[in-house]
């Protein structure tokens, strides 16, 4: 066996597995105490999203504005699947995650664009996805414009334990990036991809590794939310605002870390519930506001107030 | 002119490098360069400014492909292959201007490649300590000066248990004490068996270390053996000091 | 003195949490020209910066013909004569034509005009080729039609950042020669960064600039003489 | 119907060359992406409806007194936003959020103020009947509309190429550092260069209850993606491209919606992607950002 | 003496258990009857939210204002309370909130948010809570199976129906007029597309020949170029399908271009006929066919205000009707059927609210026409019939009834002039 020479130094593992494990375990019991279960069902996809943003922009820095389109190929490969082969929920899921994958890999050709170029055609390739998926001429298969209606196999009980294990998954990931050799190369990529070659990590591999990672995360909570919510249309799960919700919350945190984009869901979507249920009437414009004054004061997240260079953090 | 090196007891150079091109759009940056390097040797890389000799590490290192010629390495083929191949077939290098992971600590820098390179069970400390950076091993790469950065460089390429090491312009910027220093480092590592290209702008510096210098010229290599003969050479004095 | 026309003194500055220069103590006289000789990392760049006012000055002060301009943006220095020619030089996508003119920027239409119609007197190679992009250029053209921008604001300090990096030593020499015709011009002074002593034979004084601190300051002479110069600069042996 | 098509795409694409330059120049000069471009766009248009239905005031005459007004907009705008922003860590992605932001704030106090429900101009306002343009007949508004895109196109050809601060607006364009050490006020030069931007969003703004035929709050997102095509089609950070890039999208556009309808929105997105892959600087960019 | 002072007691005793047993009623009835809803105040439904919603806060403070609504479970007034949240047309928040409303918030009735995106979400939730849902206006064909009892469309019929007039009309009426070649174009999106589908059931097997038959994108904006096309294959009538945006773009486009089709069929300007007249004008709106609204036909109501009282009530609170037309009606219908569950539902049982929303079908008749449930709860009255716009030449249209017969009161004016 190979020795690591690198961290993970036990200190640091252990305060993230007990942040997993706390994290998981709350949203395990919250239906108990709580019982707007969807309110807890959307934090989760918040949380699963955030996170697998965070694996992709926060360890190699490119940022995927179209991410969504995971998200929805994940719900439409879930629902496609039972609609046309009655596929038990949980094969479905399997199923949704690998179309997921599969667009991952077609978008493969897009990591050779960096900064705005990657972000801009990432977003085109999600609205692409959009289009046909949504489009009248494949209704036979897609539903077209129509939407998906699942209520056969509706369980919230059931997807709902399926998102809080898919959560558990998911930062397990982030743990695991924080703590090997692996997430350590990653970000040697996003520092300078030439030195990383340099020392010997497989720049291209690293990159379409994380690439994947970050769109199963996405396909596999896209599934569940299909399989939670049951009945939707295609701009319910490739909306715009779903990518842009990620990449605010993880932002909030603050990227490369566990705690950021956990911090991040937790009070930005909780202030976001807050503020919708109490004061609807200007909603989006504090929203907004919110969101312009946390770039302009807070622009490294939160995590930047406990440390400076926020790989520290765990 | 010879453009053979002398290569020991039948076994290939650790590195030959024949008739390599590379195009930049119209311009060739190299245009048939050549020359071969044995384990233990230090080869100098001179030239004026533009005369492809960072080309040619760019390439050898991986980061380019070449558009023509070969790149041998113990007589096979490794022209094109992406650079944590050759990292892993033994090649490392520094960089002009150093390019260190600066968000990472010094430790961290070298620990990535120890764990990536040829021999992960080495202890990065060895490395940190070689480069003259033990003082700073939990510092920022961010926050070291440029001469420290280039040490770092020089540790991360070394911690990848490299055979054949490509040097660009490590001198530059050092003060006379720091360049024997390094001069003297640079020395012990062939008696570990390593090769060593060496790009350098200062002749003293190269004339201190190099076995051998190998003169390039637009893209080309126009001059094989010592760097005193290099300086009583005519094409040379044109090119390179300007007549 | 009454013919002063830059002093610096105790200027410390840097990027973020690290300070690069030490109490720097900086003097030039009208007409005079300046070799500031440093290595790379000795924070030659780093000064000139914040004597342009790119960087901000953490401590310290700078006064330009006895006004004190530590804290006035960069604009305003220029437009007050001193003038940045920084390694880069010109704007590569730029036209010959368009980088003369963007020189210019601060001097009257008419004046612009001339003074451009004298810089391709001057530089013909220039002249000739006005509509082509700056990148066009090979190295020392490009070094050339950098001084020519950088006189082209009628400078009274050009303070210039290693002319000499890039170039091949035929073309260092031919950009020494150029600016020796404009040494001791009656109302510019330049301040050179180097660490090619050729620069020497156009200078009047010489600075040493190491580890962010000034060390040596005397006449070329002294600094020919010195013995940590010689081995700093003039070569190993 | 093949040159009805070609005629149409090109007019309709002039007016979104205009739509999408201030995206463009903004992106060219401070290498920000502005998400509230759309939003800008929708005051523009809400602008000229307000003034004409309470002062029946022709749209042409808004359309300049608004280019005074948002550029004198931009001005602070950029100041408050734009120079704190530069200074993080990763000023070209956080301005994704932070116009994201903006965005939200705009379309909200529109809402408040307008209501949500599509407000338009009349057509006539512009000009009677339809106009003859090569043997076909086009919409008055396009032809007009097409026609301020190519004079708006023009003035900032000239702002670029013929004054002095458009000079240094290049500059910076080309290269920030070097402008810089040249003693160019880049933050001056920005703000102007921001105004200019959105005063463009709000002059195709005046125009779109004629070209989109209503306006609403909500339309920002959408005229800020169709943008984002444009420019990169045309080229990043080249505002002249914008016009070309306008062109390709618009008939593009319109031959999908004359041969395959209902596919004609995905086009663009396959197009910019396909032109990223191939040519990332997009059809006329001079040369890559990054490598 | 004796008989009487018994008999005084017993009906003393009487009363007094009469007057405790309605106290002990009274004591269950809660303070206010809780009225969930949603509504979207920006994003792309926000159009067709707002004065749906506007109507049920008109109704709110009317009913309040008479001191509350009948409550037949409760034998008496009660007033109501709207707890009502703001969606942003955004399906997730929807979905939320909607879980708020019934979880948190346990209010006595949910309604939907209009317009069938944001009703989806809104479906499965209901169904799993056990809440009936009083779906207003999401028409969508697959919110309703055989199997879910928990859901009621009040205010429009389900929307592949709507276009029966339409396609009635040409196929009866066309062959006399000359209308053979039909083109239809709509707008990709679940309520027109239903109706797209709808359109082409109710012409299958009739001699009406589709000519040219293609969806576009909702967002579309542009309609110049696919007028073209559609004029080069010279169509005897031209069914556009679109939303408020869509039909918009339509009718200006097709007004700009100077392009006269013989006869033209929009959504809107009879849905919206404000909005249509100030974004396109009476031009051209002249002698276009339409749903006829509510609001022009004038039912005569067997409950609630007439369309004018209604009309002027709204101009009392809001001061301005542009967004005064066939959804704020649809909103006001809600309310309609809404007082009208509760006063006559035996217990606010979600099933019992059911029976007595079933017990309405084809006895309401409200100013949106006669209320009719099919058994999965889909709307299938209250069909808007075929009208022709006219110009007035004062700026105001007049719709003149073409379709069907017995409601008609008018000839088609073919081709348009």
């Amino acid at each position: 066996m190979r020795r690591l020479a690198v961290r993970p130094a036990p200190k640091r593992l252990i305060p993230m597995l007990v942040i997993l494990v706390a994290v998981v375990a709350a949203f395990a019991a919250a239906p108990r105490v709580y019982s707007n279960q969807l309110l807890l069902f959307n934090t989760i996809v918040y949380l699963v999203l955030a996170q697998g943003l965070n694996i992709i922009y926060g360890f190699t820095g490119y940022l995927p504005f179209g991410y969504v389109g995971f998200f929805g190929a994940g719900a439409y490969g879930f629902s496609l699947a039972v609609l046309h082969w009655h596929t038990p929920p949980l094969a479905a899921l399997a199923l949704g995650t690998l179309v997921a994958i599969i667009l991952a890999l077609i978008l493969t050709p897009l990591l050779r664009l960096s900064g705005a170029y990657f972000a801009v055609a990432n977003l085109a390739a999600s609205e692409a996805v959009l289009q046909i998926v949504s489009n009248p001429n494949l209704t036979d298969f897609t539903k077209g414009p129509y939407g998906i209606s699942l209520e056969k196999i509706y369980n919230p009980t059931l997807s709902y334990g399926a998102a809080v294990v898919t959560l558990a998954f998911t930062l397990a990931i982030v743990v695991y990036l924080k703590s090997s050799r692996f997430g350590l190369a990653l970000q040697a990529i996003r520092e300078d991809p030439i030195s990383a070659g340099m020392a010997g990590v497989n720049v291209v591999r690293g990159r379409v590794l994380a690439w994947l990672m970050s769109a199963l995360v996405a396909g596999l909570i896209g599934g569940i939310f299909a399989w939670y919510v049951s009945v939707f249309y295609p701009e319910t799960v490739f909306d715009l605002s779903v990518s842009i919700f990620a990449i605010v919350f993880a932002l909030f945190g603050g990227t490369a870390t566990l705690v950021g984009p956990i911090l991040g869901v937790l009070i930005l979507y909780g202030i976001y519930n807050v503020i919708g249920i109490s004061t609807p009437a200007y909603f989006q414009l504090i929203y907004g506001l919110l969101i312009v004054l946390l770039i302009l004061f807070l622009p490294n997240g939160i995590v930047s107030l406990i440390d400076r260079g926020t790989r520290r953090v765990p | 002119m010879s453009r053979e090196g002398s290569s020991g007891a039948g076994r290939p150079p650790i590195l030959a490098v024949e008739h390599l091109v590379k195009r930049f759009g119209g311009f060739r940056a190299l245009d048939g360069v050549g020359f071969t390097l044995n384990a233990g040797e230090i080869l100098g890389l001179v030239g004026p400014n533009g005369s492809g000799k960072t080309t040619c590490i760019n390439v050898i290192s991986g980061i380019y492909r070449p558009d023509g010629g070969r790149v041998l390495l113990d007589g096979h083929a490794a022209g094109g292959l992406p650079s944590h191949r050759l990292v892993r077939l033994g090649v490392n290098r520094t960089f002009q201007v150093p390019k260190p992971f600066l968000a990472f600590t010094v430790r961290e820098n070298v620990e990535i490649a120890v764990a990536y390179g040829r021999d992960p069970h080495a202890d990065p400390r060895e490395f940190i300590a070689f480069a003259g950076l033990g003082d700073v091993v939990e510092r920022q790469a961010a926050t070291l000066n440029s001469a420290q950065q280039k040490m770092l460089d020089l540790a991360r390429a070394l911690s990848t248990r490299p055979r054949l090491l490509l040097v660009d312009e490590l001198a530059a910027g050092l003060n006379p004490s720091e360049l024997e220093v390094v001069a003297e480092k640079l020395i012990s590592l062939t008696h570990l068996g390593i090769a060593l290209v060496v790009v350098e702008h200062l002749l003293g510096f190269i004339d201190r270390i190099a076995h051998r210098v190998v003169v390039m010229n637009a893209g080309r290599d126009i001059f094989h053996g010592g760097l005193g003969e290099a300086s009583r050479d005519p094409q040379v004095i044109e090119v390179f000091l300007g007549g | 003195m009454t013919d002063e026309l830059l002093a610096v003194e105790g200027l410390e500055s840097g990027y973020g949490q690290l300070q690069v220069l030490w109490g720097v103590e900086l003097h030039l006289h009208e007409g005079e020209t300046v070799v500031l000789l440093g290595s790379n990392g000795a924070g030659k760049t780093t000064l000139l910066k914040t004597l342009l006012g790119l960087i901000c000055a953490w401590h310290g002060s700078i006064r330009f013909k006895g006004e004190e301009i530590t804290h006035l943006p960069t604009d305003a220095r220029v437009r007050r004569g001193i003038v940045y020619m920084s390694e880069m030089g010109v704007f590569p996508d730029l036209s010959i034509e368009d980088n003369l003119d963007i020189g210019t920027q601060f001097l009257p239409r008419h004046e612009a005009k001339e003074r451009i119609t004298g810089l391709y007197e001057i530089f013909p190679d220039l002249g000739h080729r006005r509509r082509e992009a700056a990148g066009s250029l090979s190295g020392g053209q490009r070094k050339m039609l950098g001084v020519a921008k950088a006189l082209a604001a009628k400078p009274h300090l050009l303070v210039m950042d290693e002319p000499s990096a890039g170039l091949s030593p035929l073309f260092v020499k031919e950009v020494v020669q150029v600016l020796a015709g404009f040494h001791r011009a009656p109302d510019l002074s330049l301040l050179i960064a180097e660490q090619n002593v050729t620069f020497l034979e156009i200078a009047d004084r010489v600075y040493t600039l190491d580890g962010g601190r000034i060390g040596f300051n005397g006449s070329v002479g002294e600094a020919r003489e010195n013995d940590a110069i010689r081995r700093a600069y003039f070569g190993l042996k | 119907m093949l040159e009805y098509s070609l005629l149409a795409g090109i007019l309709f694409g002039l007016y979104f060359g205009l739509v999408a330059l201030g995206l463009n120049l903004i992106f060219g000069v401070m290498k920000i992406v502005n998400l509230a471009h759309g939003d800008f766009l929708m005051l523009g248009g809400y602008g000229a409806y307000i003034v004409f239905t309470d002062f029946h005031v022709n749209p042409l005459i808004t359309l300049l007194v608004e280019i005074v007004i948002f550029v004198l907009i931009g001005f602070p705008l950029y100041y408050l936003l734009v120079p704190r922003l530069q200074a993080s860590r990763d000023p070209e992605m956080l301005s994704l959020i932070l116009f994201f932001g903006l965005s939200q704030v705009i379309e909200a106090l529109a809402t408040l103020r307008f209501g949500s429900s599509e407000r338009s101009i009349p057509g006539t306002v512009l000009g009677d009947g339809p106009i003859s343009l090569f043997q076909q007949t086009f919409p008055v508004a396009w032809v007009v509309s097409g026609a301020i895109s190519l004079l708006a196109v023009g003035a900032i050809y000239i702002y670029l190429y013929r004054t002095r601060i458009g000079q240094l607006t290049r500059a910076v364009m080309a290269q920030r550092e070097e402008a810089l050490s040249t003693g160019i006020d880049v933050q001056r030069i920005s703000a102007i260069a921001f105004g200019i931007g959105i005063a463009g969003a709000a002059v195709a703004g005046v125009l779109s209850p004629f070209m989109m035929g209503s306006i609403t709050p909500s339309m920002g997102v959408g005229i800020t993606i169709t943008s984002f095509a444009v420019i990169v089609i045309g080229s990043l950070g080249n505002p002249l491209g914008t016009v070309a890039g306008g062109i390709i999208y618009g008939v593009a556009l319109m031959f999908m919606q004359t041969y395959f309808s209902s596919w004609a929105n995905l086009l663009p997105y396959l197009l910019l992607i396909a032109i990223l892959l191939v040519k990332p600087t997009g059809l006329f960019g001079r040369r890559m950002r990054n490598a | 003496m004796v008989r009487r002072t018994l008999a005084a007691f017993l009906i003393g005793a009487f009363v007094a258990l009469g007057v405790c047993g309605t106290s002990a009623r009274a004591a269950q009835a809660p303070p206010t009857i809780k009225i969930g809803t949603l509504y979207a105040s920006a994003g792309s439904f926000a159009a067709i939210s707002m004065p749906v919603h506007k109507a049920l806060l008109l109704w709110e403070e009317q009913v309040n204002a008479q001191g509350g609504i009948y409550v037949k479970a409760y034998g008496k007034k009660i007033p109501i309370k709207i707890i009502a949240y703001d969606d942003q047309s955004s399906t997730s928040t929807a979905a939320t909130l909607y879980n708020q409303l019934i979880t948190q918030d346990k209010v006595d009735i949910l309604v939907s948010d209009s317009g069938s995106v944001l009703t989806s979400v809104a479906v499965p939730i209901a169904r799993e809570h056990q809440m009936l849902l009083f779906d207003q206006t999401g028409t969508g064909m697959n919110f309703f199976t055989s199997d879910n009892r928990y859901i009621v469309l009040l205010s429009d019929p389900i929307s592949n129906l709507w276009p029966k007039n339409v396609a009635e009309f040409l196929v009866k009426d066309g062959p006399k007029l000359g209308i053979k070649r039909v083109a239809m174009l709509y707008s990709t999106n679940d309520f027109t597309g239903s109706q797209a589908t709808g359109f082409r059931d109710f012409l299958k097997g009739s001699s009406i020949d589709v000519v040219y038959d293609h969806g576009v994108p909702t967002n579309t904006s542009s309609y110049t170029v696919l007028i073209q096309t559609i004029k080069a294959l010279n169509p005897d009538a031209v069914i556009e399908l679109g939303y408020p945006n869509n039909d918009i773009s339509f009718l200006r486009d097709l007004q700009g271009s100077g392009t006269k089709f013989k006869m033209v069929f929009t959504v809107y300007p009879g849905l919206e006929t404000d909005l249509l007249l100030k974004t396109v004008g009476e031009k051209g709106l002249a002698y276009t066919y339409t749903y006829t609204p509510p609001t022009v036909i004038k039912y005569k109501p067997d409950y609630g205000m007439d369309l004018d009282t209604f009309k002027a009530a709204w101009i009392k609170k809001y001061k301005d009707t542009t967004d005064f037309g066939f959804n704020a009606v649809a909103g006001y219908v809600t309310a309609l059927v809404l007082e009208k569950t509760l006063a006559t539902s035996e217990s606010m049982d979600q099933m019992a609210l059911r029976k007595a929303v079933f017990g309405l079908s084809g006895k309401l008749r409200t100013l949106d026409g006669t209320f009719m449930l099919r058994g999965d709860g889909a709307q299938i009255g209250e069909l808007t019939p075929l009208g022709q716009i006219v110009p007035s030449g004062n700026g105001e249209v007049k719709f003149v009834i073409l379709y069907p017969p017995e409601a008609a009161n008018g000839k088609a004016v073919y081709p348009a002039p």
